[in-house]
């Protein structure tokens, strides 16, 4: 048990990589599809497993380094050097936060697809790149390396845009995919030079070594532009947001939660950057109104296009450029305030905690509403609202999903959006009120269009040509049943979430010595 | 447990639903006191229309972009500007991101 | 002077850098689109491994070297590293483009386009 | 299909192009080199066979099934030499001091000694067995795409 506990983090990214080579080999073999799916569920769970005793791990003892081939995991600075020369993982509580949020999601999607890919070729494929796009994302969160990140980077990209073009047979499905791999190649080549210029000015790759050593030269900071704007693209920013909804509307529905998923291990990667590596060299005020500014416009425009759309993916494609606002929103005023202790303490802190808290809220309700936008395409073959209607009187489970994440979305109390997002307008109410009233705008616009959605899909009377459809099976229906539970459960105990895994990853955020001393601790 | 505290303000979900639970039964009482003396299936449940004719499903069902017609009305000069980058065009995608390189580089750079 | 044949490969990549964001931008046919990326890759590699090298080095290889300075191992690693996934997300890429061109008869960007607004 | 005679020089040049990719592969820890690079070594004779014959005629021999397992293989040997230092920790070393790659090689200038570097000789078999089946697929791939031709049987 406490082997498994010093090797988790290496684990969690071996386990996914290797099941997705075996996941062919198995699928050759005469009842292939049976035997795929009872391995992928046993090596998933047993991963989910490890990443709660990692969550406790880390809980409890704080920064967690495993550093690969070296004599002792801890040992990230060899006996005669001054800095890390192997590859690290560095596990602190915002990167065991999307862990958690990653996991939880894909468990999701796992069950949702088991029975919404029926009928589909290649399967063995499909799970293979699920299993690659867990491992990568799952890397980029733990990864305490700066190529690293890179690579990470680049397989998630590779990952996710096979699967959002995996449905070859549709035409706009491909061109999804390829816009999405087109601006992840750009981005993540962009990531790259960067890390040339952070290497030939310093020697060192691994973040912390980076971050113990980095003076903020006109270099760091050309260095810090670039990375801030492929970050930004891949997390679908206003205004470099568009091929999300192409990607979103196109994927399908299990993979698009993860392909959401890991365009928020880029915010994660954006906030290592800037409050990690970068922390004390750069002016955080203008650094946190630029994201402030980034978030706003996120928020507004995101809103403003969804409720305009008829295609019920892209209308919430658009939903998710719109709630990514409201994280770059919460965390960006935390930035803003971040060298001034008294605002921190007084609301910089909570605004950060409601921007991190949004993240994993988001990814539940919003895959929640994806997996229902494509239980009804599963059944009726099409993604336009305007040929839908009386569907509740046929897809009850559905229609029950949807209302819930819809209210979520909204942030209608009880669930769980309202509960960051009372965070952050009450901390953003005290930084600018202004922000703020944007804010619960953009909250009623987001309840206007998730109600004419429902009003032209699930209510009116009974259309003749969906008269036979029927509910989904059930697979689908657990897999959207345990997001459902997670909205509630949070929605209800916001206090527990708050405190137990939300406040210390703020705190690991904001903490940057922390991360330094745990891999530069025994440098002199 | 389920208690954000901000030190300024407090949200429990849990007193809130006790709320909400006490209106859900304050409605239900409310509903259950209605008249229940018509007969289902015959004319009394059907539709009426001032005596017009009834139109079939699809034409009663009002479509989705026919919803909230008097907001984009209104806002028609704010979707034609918003319209206009959404072009669908990977090279117009990657033109806004240079253009978003360029401005963040710009805005960085001299605070070094 | 003597300071110019050591800033050549700079010159090269950045020369190579401005020329794929030209294409990428302003292309519309997607191979050639493709065709951008792959500079870009090239460029940024070129400028990765220029880094490393140090005037007058050997190969970072102790077989049978002969004596003098090293040029930096560790960027010649991250540009292989980084060739090997290029060719994965060229490959993803082109397949893509024959997917879109048997779907729409065209691989101009803006006429293949069915997804927008 | 080309000429008769390019076929045959085809035929008895793929042995040579094998050869000096396995030596590439092998030799990936002492000179330049190593799986990737040896494995696009032997792809680019995969290449030039089916230039000489026909994508078609390729794709018979080598079935999808055939690229799927080696594919498959040579990324789990690869994982399972990652893994099999677990003891110590994940990706150590644990073939220095046995007889199998174990020998340490003399610090600065030196001629080679094939039988060093732990596990990274085998890791570049893995490797090169990944690349030969992976970039094949990929080849193949794209040349049958090309003609209106799916991969798949």
């Amino acid at each position: 048990m406490d082997n498994l506990v010093t090797h988790s983090p290496a684990l969690i990214v071996w386990l996914p990589l290797v099941a997705a080579f075996i996941i062919p080999l198995i699928s050759l073999g005469r009842a292939g599809a049976r035997a795929r799916s009872i391995f992928v569920f046993v090596i998933f769970s047993f991963i989910f497993f490890l990443v709660a005793i990692l969550a406790k791990n880390v809980h409890t003892v704080g920064i967690r380094v495993y550093t690969f081939g070296a004599k002792l995991p801890e040992l990230a600075v060899p006996e005669g050097y001054m800095v890390p020369v192997r590859i690290i993982f560095e596990v602190d509580s915002m990167s065991i936060f999307m862990g958690l949020t990653i996991t939880t999601v894909t468990l999701a999607a796992l069950i949702y697809s088991l029975h919404f890919m029926k009928g589909q070729t290649g399967l063995a494929r499909f799970y293979s790149l699920m299993m690659l796009l867990y491992a990568a994302m799952m890397g980029l969160a733990f990864t305490g390396d700066m190529f690293n990140l890179f690579v990470f980077l680049e397989i998630a990209s590779i990952a996710g845009a096979g699967l959002a073009a995996y449905r070859t047979n549709m035409a706009d499905a491909v061109e999804g995919g390829f816009k999405y791999i087109v601006i992840s190649a750009v981005s993540a080549l962009l990531v790259l030079f960067t890390i040339g210029i952070l290497y030939a000015q310093y020697n060192v790759l691994s973040i912390a070594a980076l971050a113990h050593y980095i003076r903020g030269t006109p270099l760091d900071m050309l260095a810090l532009g670039l990375l801030a704007g492929a970050f930004v693209i891949k997390l679908a920013g206003v205004p470099v947001h568009m091929w999300a909804p192409d990607t979103y509307t196109v994927a399908p529905a299990g993979t698009t939660p993860m392909i959401l998923a890991a365009s928020y291990t880029s915010m994660y990667a954006l906030y290592r950057v800037t409050f990690t590596l970068y922390g004390g060299h750069i002016n955080t005020t203008a650094i946190g109104w630029i994201v402030i500014i980034v978030g706003v416009l996120s928020m507004f425009v995101g809103v403003m296009m969804a409720v305009h759309q008829t295609d019920i993916k892209r209308m919430m494609a658009y939903h998710a450029i719109s709630q990514g606002g409201y994280m770059l929103l919460g965390v960006g005023v935390g930035l803003a305030v971040l060298t001034n202790p008294v605002a921190l303490a007084n609301y910089g802190r909570d605004a950060i905690n409601g921007g991190i808290f949004h993240i994993i809220n988001h990814v539940f309700y919003k895959a929640l509403l994806f997996m229902t936008a494509e239980a009804i395409f599963f059944r009726i073959g099409t993604r336009d609202t305007n040929k839908m209607g009386g569907l509740a009187r046929n897809m009850k489970w559905t229609a029950i999903f949807y209302v819930i994440g819809a209210l979520a979305i909204s942030g209608i109390p009880p669930f769980n959006g309202f509960a960051s997002k009372l965070l952050i307008y009450e901390a953003v109410l005290k930084f600018n009120p202004v922000l703020s009233v944007i804010a619960m705008f953009v909250s009623l616009v987001t309840l206007a269009s998730f109600t004419k959605v429902f009003y032209s899909t699930f209510t009116g009377p009974q259309m003749p040509a969906y008269k036979e459809v029927k509910e989904v099976p059930k697979s689908m229906i657990i897999g959207m049943s345990i997001l459902a539970a997670c909205i509630i459960f949070f929605g209800l105990f916001p206090g527990l979430i708050v405190n137990t895994i939300v406040a210390p990853a703020t705190n690991a955020l904001i903490n940057q010595a922390s991360y330094i001393n745990a891999v530069m601790g025994a440098v002199p | 447990m389920s208690i954000i505290n901000y030190g300024y303000a407090v949200w429990a979900p849990i007193i809130w639903l006790i709320a909400l639970v006490v209106i859900g039964i304050m409605v239900l009482v409310w509903r259950s006191r209605g008249r229940k003396s018509y007969k289902k299936g015959t004319a009394q449940t059907d539709i009426f229309l001032s005596g017009t004719r009834v139109p079939p499903e699809e034409e009663r069902h009002v479509k989705s972009e026919n919803i909230y017609w008097g907001f984009f009305e209104a806002l028609k000069g704010l979707y034609r500007v918003m319209m206009k980058p959404h072009t669908g065009i990977v090279n117009d995608y990657l033109l806004w991101f240079v253009a978003v390189l360029a401005i963040t580089i710009l805005i960085v750079l001299p605070k070094s | 002077m003597e300071y110019i044949p050591l800033n050549f490969p700079f010159l090269a990549a950045a020369l190579l850098a401005g020329i794929s964001f030209y294409i990428i931008i302003f292309k519309r046919n997607l191979i050639k689109l493709i065709m951008g990326i792959a500079m870009m890759s090239s460029g940024v590699n070129l400028f990765i491994v220029a880094l490393g090298y140090r005037a007058g080095g050997n190969a970072p290889i102790y077989t049978d070297v002969p004596e003098g300075p090293m040029v930096l191992p560790v960027p010649q690693a991250l540009t292989l590293t980084s060739i090997v996934i290029n060719v994965a997300v060229l490959a993803l890429m082109l397949t893509m483009v024959i997917h879109i061109y048997r779907h729409t008869g065209d691989i101009d960007s803006k006429k293949s386009r069915i997804l927008k607004g | 299909m080309l000429s008769k005679i390019v076929r045959t020089v085809a035929n008895q040049l793929i042995v040579f192009i094998l050869i000096f990719g396995l030596y590439v592969i092998a030799h990936g820890h002492l000179t330049p080199g190593g799986g990737f690079q040896g494995g696009a070594v032997i792809v680019s004779g995969v290449v030039m066979l089916m230039v000489a014959f026909s994508s078609q005629e390729l794709k018979k021999s080598l079935r999808e099934r055939l690229l799927t397992i080696m594919e498959s293989t040579g990324a789990l040997i690869f994982a399972a030499l990652a893994i099999a230092g677990i003891g110590t920790v994940v990706f150590y070393n644990f073939l220095v001091g046995t007889p199998i790659f174990g020998r340490i090689p003399p610090i600065g200038p030196n001629s080679g000694d094939f039988w060093t570097g732990g596990f990274i000789p085998p890791m570049n078999f893995a490797v090169g067995l990944k690349v030969v089946a992976g970039l094949s697929a990929v080849v193949l791939a794209l040349a049958l795409f090309a003609r209106g031709e799916e991969m798949e049987e």
